[in-house]
């Protein structure tokens, strides 16, 4: 069995007990709520993003609910490491983070190669721990169902 | 082809039970087809050494038992060339794979005066739900016909399908062995705007199944008529359909949340299998599928051509006038399934007759009652081969039912 | 009261299967029990000599198999002491009987506005169907609340069931343990003038059953949670009850005839399983009924409740403000299931860690959100026992959770 | 296994080349159909009766539908064993035949111990094929359900 502290390196507990941009966000930001049924995880995303299509930029987040130390320590690295970005690149690091996470489905662009993980490469251990994956991917799909519903609206407005 | 003595030493009972010591002619496959030492082998030491439960608890024995349930899920779709394992749903049988189609789907699409089709050789399962949902909220049921060699009769087809929402037969009749053009009767369901509903119970385990050149929309069949275990059933559907339609049974694994005042359904396929599922029999259905395709589904629909012609052959040259076979006499348009009439004998009597020199046929209406009003019968008797039938077995068939008229003296 | 070691050495898994070199230490019978060789060897020697259809060939094997499934029936109904094996329909697992209880009694019974109560410590199986139900026609659910030791609090349950047509409780808790007076709640629902409808998967694999003197309406339970196969369960109703109640699902064997026009439906139990049922799971069940037998109803629940003693001590002496047990801690009124939170782990991380040491539990929500609602928590850690466990797999999840600060440093 | 000829007695195949009493009677004789779900066997009872209770007599029965050698003879035979008979005669004969198929929630009760099932002990055979006996009692279930209707029916008129 691959050892625990593949699982839970020291960054990742950082994060855990002391998780960044926790909170909430008023409308218009939106609102959206994910579940990891396997565990009873819950996550609400709060996402306020400016402009629309890929060049819309993610002004601010914050993350709320309960939840393991890995979907809690991912949330928090999350924030941090879409906050100021537009969406385009926000999608590439998506990507990158899932095939990371060894989900198959992802279709990677050429460009995805070149982008860069940051703190959320020690999420990598993961993927030795297949049951957990979900719980590090669960605030990701969150999030893009938050840009969906951010562009949804953005659309609306206009 | 395949070396047929191999493959039926795969087979325990085939190989190896005796009654009063003779070996068994087992012809009753359109039933339940036997279990091979793989899939009985897969269960068993599943069993003894990873069981545990699935998609519930996160240490690895859990996991370990999740990956080998998805197999199967995977296995299937592998089988029928499904774009996507997640759009093979397991149910417990093709019954409830029918009934969730017609309770789920019809429910939410379904209104008074709508029309589903049907053909007049189909299965009680593709027959029986679509009348409850009549009764429950009174759509009309519309019948293809049968043409005198027990093909469908496709001359008022379009007519028929006028206006109507769902299109629901049979790839195989488990009575006549008919088999229907599927991919063109799925052409004509959406040509006419209606759901293309396949039973596939009889086709899939005898033959190579692509569900995307038929196009078909949501195909049902059964793990226990493939080599498979009981206890599991398969319902596979276009992702879009299957995410549209409402669930069909509540409960645990079913559900994305759960308050006081309601739930919402987690993604398909987990939205229709509530509860815990049939996970040693997933892991059987496995191994069978990979038993059937390490023989290669062409060459076994090669062998029960052969043999059906063989059937057909010598039992009309042996009896002549005295047998009435239904169905097509052409085996490129049937399978390996031969239900007929012989010299008057009421069907229970020849399969008891049958029984004594240990050869397994079934007697009946074979759930399909309608089809037999259309036949003009009450019953018949009804023989059908799989991959581990051989000649002999139709021989032994054959001089079975020479003796029964020394008994009933006809 | 009985050898755990001989009893124990009866499961290939928990006797002979090693992960990182060392032994499984199950305690997640909550969620699904082991096999023990007995039902292995009944289903796998089944296939291999016995195996044919049930009720609709005529031949002998096929008339020996359908006695092999009508013996897990008779099993059945004597492990509950039901006054007629007729009486037990056979499901795919006790989520489906609940269902077909919500969705075949439920629809022809209820009306918009007709209360049907339930308990705020149900599992899914016991609420999603009947929210369906409430979408589909608009009926009212009421919830019998807890006390604070986590039993029914029953201060105003007669307030709750005035009015009311269905009481539908578990009889044990597979979150917090707690077993409700179930004789009683089934006379309360009977003055009431409700059916009583009883959710006895975790009760009937632990305790001595008596459906008769629980005065019972209508009972579900699962085979795999009672050491028998996945992909069958139960339903067990009185007759009258069953007889009145339209079928859940169409197909074959559920019918006495169909036509183009419509069907009629055969008697109780066949009316309720349409389709090739779960054969070979019906002989491992019959097998596993027999096996709990031998070893003996009262023993187990004597078995289960000093080990629960012991449980509730040791985690509450070895941990004790860093272990909040959930449910009564009297044995008498509660069964081997132990909710937990441990020192604001993380319920998923606790069972991460417990993996480590190759201890079995379940993280999560436990299939009862509602209930985690009310206790304020969204998971929680579980560990359960059944007859094969004892005191060294409870030292092993206390070692185990030990370990877990150390990580966390917490 | 027990040889065919236990179960194809002369006499049952006589009653089942020659069927006694095939046909049908108009109303106010009653009609009751009976299926074998099983093998698709189809019966039906044409009674006519004549009184109410115990003490009421058929006096003419006739059968009409298909089914095979066991299920026709026993038919045949059960209408010869029933015209003229009071109802609680025919009731006795009933349990007595019933428990000679072997159908243990018979409460046979005293006297039925004197009845005296002449030719139908011929299908005495069929025990030994239990797939059988639903064909050999399905005349008897269905008579059974006649005689209630016919009860049924006149009471009405009463
Ligand atoms: C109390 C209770 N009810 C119902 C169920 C559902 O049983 P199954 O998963 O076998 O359908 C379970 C098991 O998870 C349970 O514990
Ligand atoms: C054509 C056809 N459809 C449906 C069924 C029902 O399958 P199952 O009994 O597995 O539900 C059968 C098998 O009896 C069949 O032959």
């Amino acid at each position: 069995m691959p050892g625990l502290e593949d699982l839970y390196r020291e960054i990742i507990l950082d994060h855990y007990r002391t998780p960044r941009n926790r909170g909430e966000l008023d409308p218009p930001a939106v609102k959206i709520d994910g579940h990891n049924p396997l565990c009873g995880d819950e996550i609400t995303v709060y996402l306020a993003v400016d402009g629309t299509g890929d060049d819309a930029v993610v002004t601010d987040i914050k993350i709320g609910g309960q939840g393991c130390s890995i979907s809690q320590s991912s949330a928090s690295m999350m924030t941090k490491a879409v906050i100021g970005k537009q969406v385009g690149e926000i999608n590439a690091v998506m990507r990158r983070f899932k095939s990371m996470m060894g989900i198959d489905n992802i279709e990677l662009e050429e460009a995805d190669s070149e982008v860069d993980l940051g703190e959320l490469e020690a999420l990598q251990g993961v993927v030795k721990f297949p049951v957990r994956i979900k719980c590090a991917v669960l605030s990701w799909n969150t999030l893009a169902n938050a840009i969906a519903a951010s562009a949804a609206s953005a659309a609306d407005d206009a | 082809m395949f070396d047929l003595d191999a493959v039926r030493s795969q087979f325990p009972l085939l190989a190896d039970r005796t009654i009063d010591d003779s070996r068994v002619v087992y012809l009753d496959s359109g039933n339940t087809s036997q279990k091979p030492r793989r899939v009985i082998d897969a269960m068993t030491s599943f069993m003894e050494t990873s069981y545990a439960p699935i998609n519930r608890s996160s240490y690895r024995l859990a996991g370990e038992a999740t990956e080998a349930y998805e197999a199967g899920r995977t296995a299937i779709a592998r089988l029928i060339n499904a774009p996507s394992a997640d759009e093979v749903v397991f149910t417990k049988n093709a019954s409830e794979a029918m009934n969730l189609v017609a309770m789920a789907w019809g429910r939410a699409n379904l209104e008074a005066g709508d029309v589903v089709v049907l053909t007049e050789m189909e299965h009680h399962a593709n027959i029986v739900p679509w009348q409850m949902l009549a009764q429950e909220r009174g759509i009309e049921i519309r019948w293809v016909g049968l043409t005198a060699d027990g093909q469908l009769d496709l001359s008022n087809l379009d007519e028929l399908l006028s206006d109507a929402k769902v299109f629901a037969f049979t790839a195989m009749s488990n009575v006549l062995g008919t088999i229907p053009p599927t991919k063109k009767l799925c052409a004509a369901a959406h040509a006419a705007g209606a759901l293309a509903v396949v039973d596939a119970c009889q086709f899939v385990p005898h033959n190579v199944t692509d569900v995307q050149d038929w196009d078909a929309d949501l195909v049902a069949f059964s793990s226990h008529k493939m080599c498979g275990p009981t206890g599991i059933g398969m319902l596979w559907g276009k992702m879009e359909i299957l995410e549209a339609m409402p669930p069909f049974m509540g409960g645990g694994n079913m559900i994305d949340t759960v308050t006081f005042d309601g739930f919402t359904t987690a993604p398909v396929p987990a939205k229709f299998e509530p509860g815990t599922p049939a996970i040693v029999e997933a892991v059987g259905l496995a191994a069978a599928v990979e038993f059937l395709e390490d023989i290669g589904m062409a060459n076994i629909r090669q062998h029960e051509m052969s043999l059906t012609r063989y059937a057909l052959d010598t039992l009309n040259a042996r009896f002549g006038d005295d047998i009435t076979i239904y169905g097509p006499d052409n085996v490129e348009v049937r399978g390996g399934i031969f239900s007929f009439e012989f010299r008057d004998l009421h069907p229970h009597d020849v399969s008891q007759v049958l029984d004594e020199k240990n050869v397994c046929v079934r007697a009946g209406h074979h759930c399909a009652k309608p089809l037999m009003q259309t036949l003009g019968v009450n019953a018949t008797t009804r023989a059908s081969v799989y991959l581990y039938n051989d000649e002999a077995d139709i021989d032994a068939l054959a001089d079975g039912l020479d003796g029964a008229s020394d008994i009933f003296g006809f």
